[in-house]
């Protein structure tokens, strides 16, 4: 069995959601670890999960990057296993340095929760590759803070090393070229908005989110 | 700041009658020397008897009424009195609900208002041990004509979704309705669901004596506590300008409190002796509610209790309503572990107190008796005022609401689709996380909310319903059509109706004609319920929801509950394939009364008496339910505002098919409100197997097809339209309203 | 052309979670001596109109009906002439 | 003890879409000779340290690691000394 870590901060709320899609639906083995742990290297990947990390007073993530945990989380990183940063995670990950850019509030300053068709820009990542190339998946959204910027030197280099993982098709939110998900340059951390782990059942209106767990799963098959 | 003029003495309390403005009349503050203490209360005492005799803390108007409210029922484990209401599900588990209103503070500060309003009822729902697993919310609103009305549909909605979505509880159903009667007094009920193992139940009881009373949460502030008629003159050198009482709301603390709360009921139970939140008139009520409870009395220091600001006083301390605080009574000598848990979630708490056997309540401050009055006194000696109460003169002599003629009823249905309270609310339920902790299996847009229960094969239905409109013609029939409508959209969701909770939001009760339409409605709404076999488990009162000597309707907002036993029988609204057969369950008469239509076309306020039969609207209701159960039907959705033609419709947006068909109804009657039908669709392979299930209680309407198109031939027409027309119309309504 | 720079801030009695999380924050990054933390809104409005009496009307209107809301929060703003460019 | 007064506002070049919808409501009000806004942080900060040097230390890795995000955002602040009470 693989082991997920899932980091539960103060203010996160889809960590027991993604928990469940980990040992529900993948059937492997997960564990929602506290904000004040300090060695994840037991684990053989690293969830980041969406919520309200401290409120998100400050702006999304920014208080959340300080928390005992992240130096565990960049360490992880540094050995090439996945991270992936899922809503208030990916802001937590570019909060930290983790990932390029930044998440504004959403364009029309309203929160959106809604199912939003995407397309899978790269199926060459660890976190992507049971997807088809350019398939077109539905999501939902659940944010306020999503509007992904950089700045143009940055969007040229996300373009070159094919770091743009996901896009929207019909951009809610007013992201910089419709990115919905972006890895780093190594390709071992991935930050996206829309939530995987709530499409991971029929019940739950779609199963596109699955695969994104599934491609983890084949890439640690490729390692071992 | 400093004290700058001392609290009036007990005697010029008695002379100077202070606890008018407060609310407390001469009659009652006599009862309360001379009966209930023997002696003058001094200040600090004679504003807990304020508030606490308050129709808000006590009741004391409606208890007479609410008590013709029908709570039996074999699933019932918790009715009306605690928190909230608990009702078993099967498998050792339960579901805990209730509904709350804020429409006063909405109406103040709209965005801070309605967040409380979430935070509050939330407190209620973790309280009983039950971890809140969705919420709803109930909203009325003037007319969008005025800007201030915008404002305050904005805010308010802003409101909800940022505690609602931070908190990380799923905002999964609710309704809004758009009249000019709630101009200057707009309605915000919040229903809260949870989910339990009913091995966790907890109650509010400040039990055994010796036991601590320990405070929790976020620091008690001067907020909610009237600025202007209690504090400024005795207490502040401040500018009132540079004070507020308005109370903010911390989405972020109550995650963290319910959080912790809910594992030292898991975890610690045998050491929590109860728990209750601070809501209405905080520490005061809370405290002597679990007291009154559990029949001991209980002393207090309130220099322990955290506080915000320098130099409040007792009374100041007590009637805060600081927002993010609980009370709980744990066992003597086990503190520590409880103390230990909230210092992990970085929450502050303090043991405030003790219980005591002697049936007292003590609070000490600055090392000095300031309050000492028997528990009994505070909450159980309030006298009940049964109010005088007369039919008002508009319900003598109602005449039946005329039918209107219709000439091109596709045009009528663009109309009616444009009415913001029949218009989409989608821009308004996006912004809600409806699907945070991954279960919502049916989410906004349908009839009821579906939220399945993980690991089991369960689901539960939830619904917020209330046509005030009905209840202006006919309170008693309008109640039970509440109830009813309610049920029908548990039922259309493959669900049975197992209990409500309601929020009465209703004008003066000095106002005889106010008291009859509570009464009234209440009677109606309980025969409905037991009808149902769905017990009223919980609710609240909001009265004086007035302004300018004008009353609002009379809105009893109804929360239903339904238990799905099996997620297959999840169904929804819109039609699924093209070629399936769409059928009327019901008959459809002339029901114009208080209808969507009626309003259209001039009619406010409403007029007419209303047709409802509760045998006909059983049969309905079993007949869907037994054909889900049968897995014939392919959707299912409840007639209500709008009627039959804006039914289908609804049905069609889901999808991307269109409908042909013909009726022996006339143009007008497709806007009919006849209560007590279903459109349901049936599958080519199983319409013999409904129609034999159905007998004469269904009519054969059409059937859906690849088309773009709706088309129902009628006995003097033709409705005729482009779906697409008609989406956009329903879609784009309330946005281009609210520009 | 008149700048105008507005500041929103809470009145003091009324509870900032916000401020509160942020203070918190900052003692746990060890800057232990910070002992009070207040947040609040600034903005830097730009006016085309001719006389500073014109751009105060404007801004308190401005402050007043859309910045601040009277209810929880007060304001205060300072108004300079922009040298023409 | 000294109190920073801190203002954290975007970059110039990036759009910020709360002023965008700030500038817009203003024009809805008839405010039509509002020609820009801008929008930012406040933060008053209250440090209990002996030095203005040693407060603006802290205010400066304050900001650097916490008020403001560097990809977007940059700071000023003022520093007085407050008057012993
Ligand atoms: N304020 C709201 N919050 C969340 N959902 C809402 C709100 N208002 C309406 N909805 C959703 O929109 C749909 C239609 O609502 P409504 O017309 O009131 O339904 P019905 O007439 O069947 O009771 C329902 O799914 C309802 O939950
Ligand atoms: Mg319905």
């Amino acid at each position: 069995m693989m082991k997920f870590a899932v980091v539960s901060f103060p203010g996160s709320n889809c960590d027991e959601d993604l928990y469940y899609a980990i040992t529900d639906d993948l059937h492997e083995a997960a564990t929602i670890v506290p904000h004040t742990t300090i060695d994840l290297s037991g684990f053989d990947v690293v969830l980041i999960p969406g919520g309200f990390s401290y409120g998100d007073y400050l702006r999304g993530g920014a208080i959340a990057k300080f928390a005992p945990v992240m130096p565990a989380v960049k360490a992880f990183a540094q050995t090439g296993k996945p991270v992936l940063g899922i809503c208030n995670g990916f802001q937590i990950l570019t909060e930290a340095g983790l990932l390029p850019g930044t998440l504004q509030h959403n364009r029309q300053m309203q929160f959106i929760c809604e199912p939003e068709p995407l397309r899978v820009e790269n199926n060459r990542t660890m976190f992507t590759s049971a997807f088809q190339d350019q398939q077109q998946i539905t999501l939902p959204i659940a944010h306020g803070e999503g509007n992904y910027y950089c700045d143009d030197a940055t969007l040229a280099k996300l373009r070159e090393n094919h770091q743009i993982a996901f896009t929207y098709q019909n951009n809610p939110n007013g992201s910089v070229s419709d990115i919905a998900g972006i890895t780093n340059e190594a390709g071992n951390v991935l930050g996206m908005m829309p939530h995987p782990e709530r499409a991971v059942e029929d019940i739950q209106g779609g199963t596109d989110g699955l695969l994104v767990f599934k491609s983890l799963v084949q890439a640690h098959l490729r390692t071992v | 700041m400093q004290q700058l003029k001392t609290e009036l003495t007990p005697e010029e309390i008695r002379e100077q009658k202070p606890y008018e403005a407060w609310g407390l009349s001469e009659q009652e503050y006599d009862y309360i020397a001379q009966k209930l203490i023997g002696r003058l209360p001094n200040y600090t005492e004679t504003g807990l008897f304020a508030v606490m005799w308050s129709e808000h803390c006590s009741y004391k108007n409606s208890k007479p009424i609410l008590r013709k409210f029908w709570n039996d029922g074999s699933r019932v484990i918790q009715g009306p009195g605690e928190g909230a209401g608990v009702l078993d599900i099967g498998d050792g588990q339960a579901v805990v609900f209730k509904a709350e209103s804020h429409n006063h503070p909405s109406f103040v500060e709209p965005f801070e208002g309605a967040a409380t309003g979430v935070g509050g009822i939330i407190r209620d729902i973790f309280s009983m041990g039950a971890k809140p697993i969705a919420s709803l919310d109930s909203l009325r609103f003037g007319e969008l004509d005025n800007p201030k009305n915008r404002y305050l549909v904005n805010e308010i909605v802003a409101g909800i979704a940022a505690y609602g979505n931070c908190i990380g509880i799923p905002t999964v159903g609710g309704e809004i309705g758009f009249d000019a009667v709630y101009d200057g007094n707009p309605l915000v009920n919040v229903m809260c669901v949870g989910l339990m193992d009913q091995a966790d139940l907890k109650q509010g009881r400040a039990k055994g004596t010796g036991n601590s009373i320990i405070y929790v949460g976020a620091k008690t502030g001067r907020d909610g506590i009237h600025g202007a008629t209690f504090a400024s003159n005795e207490f502040s050198e401040e500018k009132e300008a540079d004070r507020s009482a308005v109370q903010v709301g911390d989405p972020f603390m109550e995650k963290l409190l319910t959080d912790a709360c809910l594992e030292i009921i898991h975890d610690h139970a045998e050491i929590l002796m109860g728990i209750q939140d601070m809501g209405a008139a905080g520490l005061v009520s809370s405290s002597a509610e679990m007291a009154s409870k559990a029949k001991s009395g209980v002393t207090m220091n309130l220099d322990l209790v955290p506080q915000r600001e320098p130099g409040m006083s007792a009374y100041e301390i007590m009637l805060s309503e600081s927002q993010e605080r609980m009370l709980l009574c744990v066992k003597k000598g086990e503190e520590q572990t409880v103390l230990d848990i909230f210092a992990r979630y970085d929450l502050d708490a303090v043991v405030v107190g003790h219980v005591t056997d002697d049936r007292q309540y003590r609070l000490y401050q600055h090392g000095q008796l300031v309050t000492d009055v028997p528990v009994t006194s505070l909450v159980d000696d309030v006298v009940e005022h049964e109010q005088p109460s007369r039919k008002p003169a508009r319900l003598e002599n109602s005449q039946p609401a005329q039918t209107p003629t219709i000439k091109d009823p596709g045009e009528t249905l663009k109309a009616l689709l444009a009415q913001p309270t029949i218009a989409s609310k989608e821009s308004v339920y996006k912004q809600y996380d409806s699907q945070v902790q991954a279960n919502t299996a049916v989410t906004p847009g349908s009839d009821a909310a579906v939220v399945r229960v993980r690991h089991t094969k369960k689901a539960l239905a939830m619904t917020t319903d209330c046509n005030a409109r009905y209840i202006y013609l006919d309170p008693f029939v309008g109640g039970q059509i509440a109830v009813s409508e309610a049920a029908r959209n548990i039922v259309a969701s493959g669900g049975v109706p197992i209990g409500i909770t309601d929020c009465l939001n209703f004008g003066s009760p000095d106002d005889p004609e106010s008291y009859w339409e509570l009464d009234q409605s209440v009677q109606g709404i309980a025969q409905a319920c037991e009808r149902f076999d769905t017990p009223v488990i919980s609710g609240n009162v909001s009265m004086y929801n007035e302004t300018d000597g004008h009353s609002i309707y009379p809105t009893p907002m109804i929360g239903m509950v339904g238990l799905i036993e099996d997620i297959n029988y999840i169904t929804t609204q819109s039609f699924k394939h093209a070629g399936d057969a769409v059928y009327l369950i019901g008959d459809t008469g002339d029901d114009f009364a208080g209808s969507e239509l009626q309003k259209l076309q001039g009619q406010v306020p409403p007029t007419g008496q209303l047709n409802f039969d509760l045998d006909a609207e059983t049969a309905h209701q079993q007949l869907t339910q037994k054909a889900i159960r049968k897995n014939l039907l392919e959707s299912a959705h409840d007639l209500s505002e709008g009627g039959l033609g804006v039914a289908l419709a609804e049905a069609l947006f889901g999808s991307s098919l269109g409908f042909e068909g013909r009726t022996s109804l006339t143009n007008a009657q497709l806007f009919s409100e006849t209560q007590s039908r279903f459109i349901v669709s049936v599958d080519a392979e199983n319409k013999a197997k409904f129609e034999a299930l159905a007998g004469n209680q269904a009519v054969l309407l059409g059937h859906t097809t690849d088309q773009d198109q709706v088309s129902l031939t009628t006995a003097d027409g033709e409705l005729k339209a482009s779906c697409a027309d008609l989406k956009a119309t329903f879609g784009g309504a309330l946005g281009c309203l609210m520009k | 052309m008149f700048l105008a720079q507005v500041h929103v801030t809470y009145k003091p009695s009324i509870l900032d979670p916000q401020a509160v999380a942020i203070k918190d924050a900052m003692h746990r990054l060890a800057f232990d001596q910070v002992t009070a933390v207040r947040q609040g809104k600034y903005f830097e409005i730009t006016l085309d109109v001719s006389t500073a009496d014109e751009a105060e009307k404007q801004i308190e209107a401005i402050c007043d009906q859309l910045l601040a809301n009277p209810n929880m929060e007060t304001y205060r703003y300072d108004i300079k002439e922009l040298a023409n460019q």
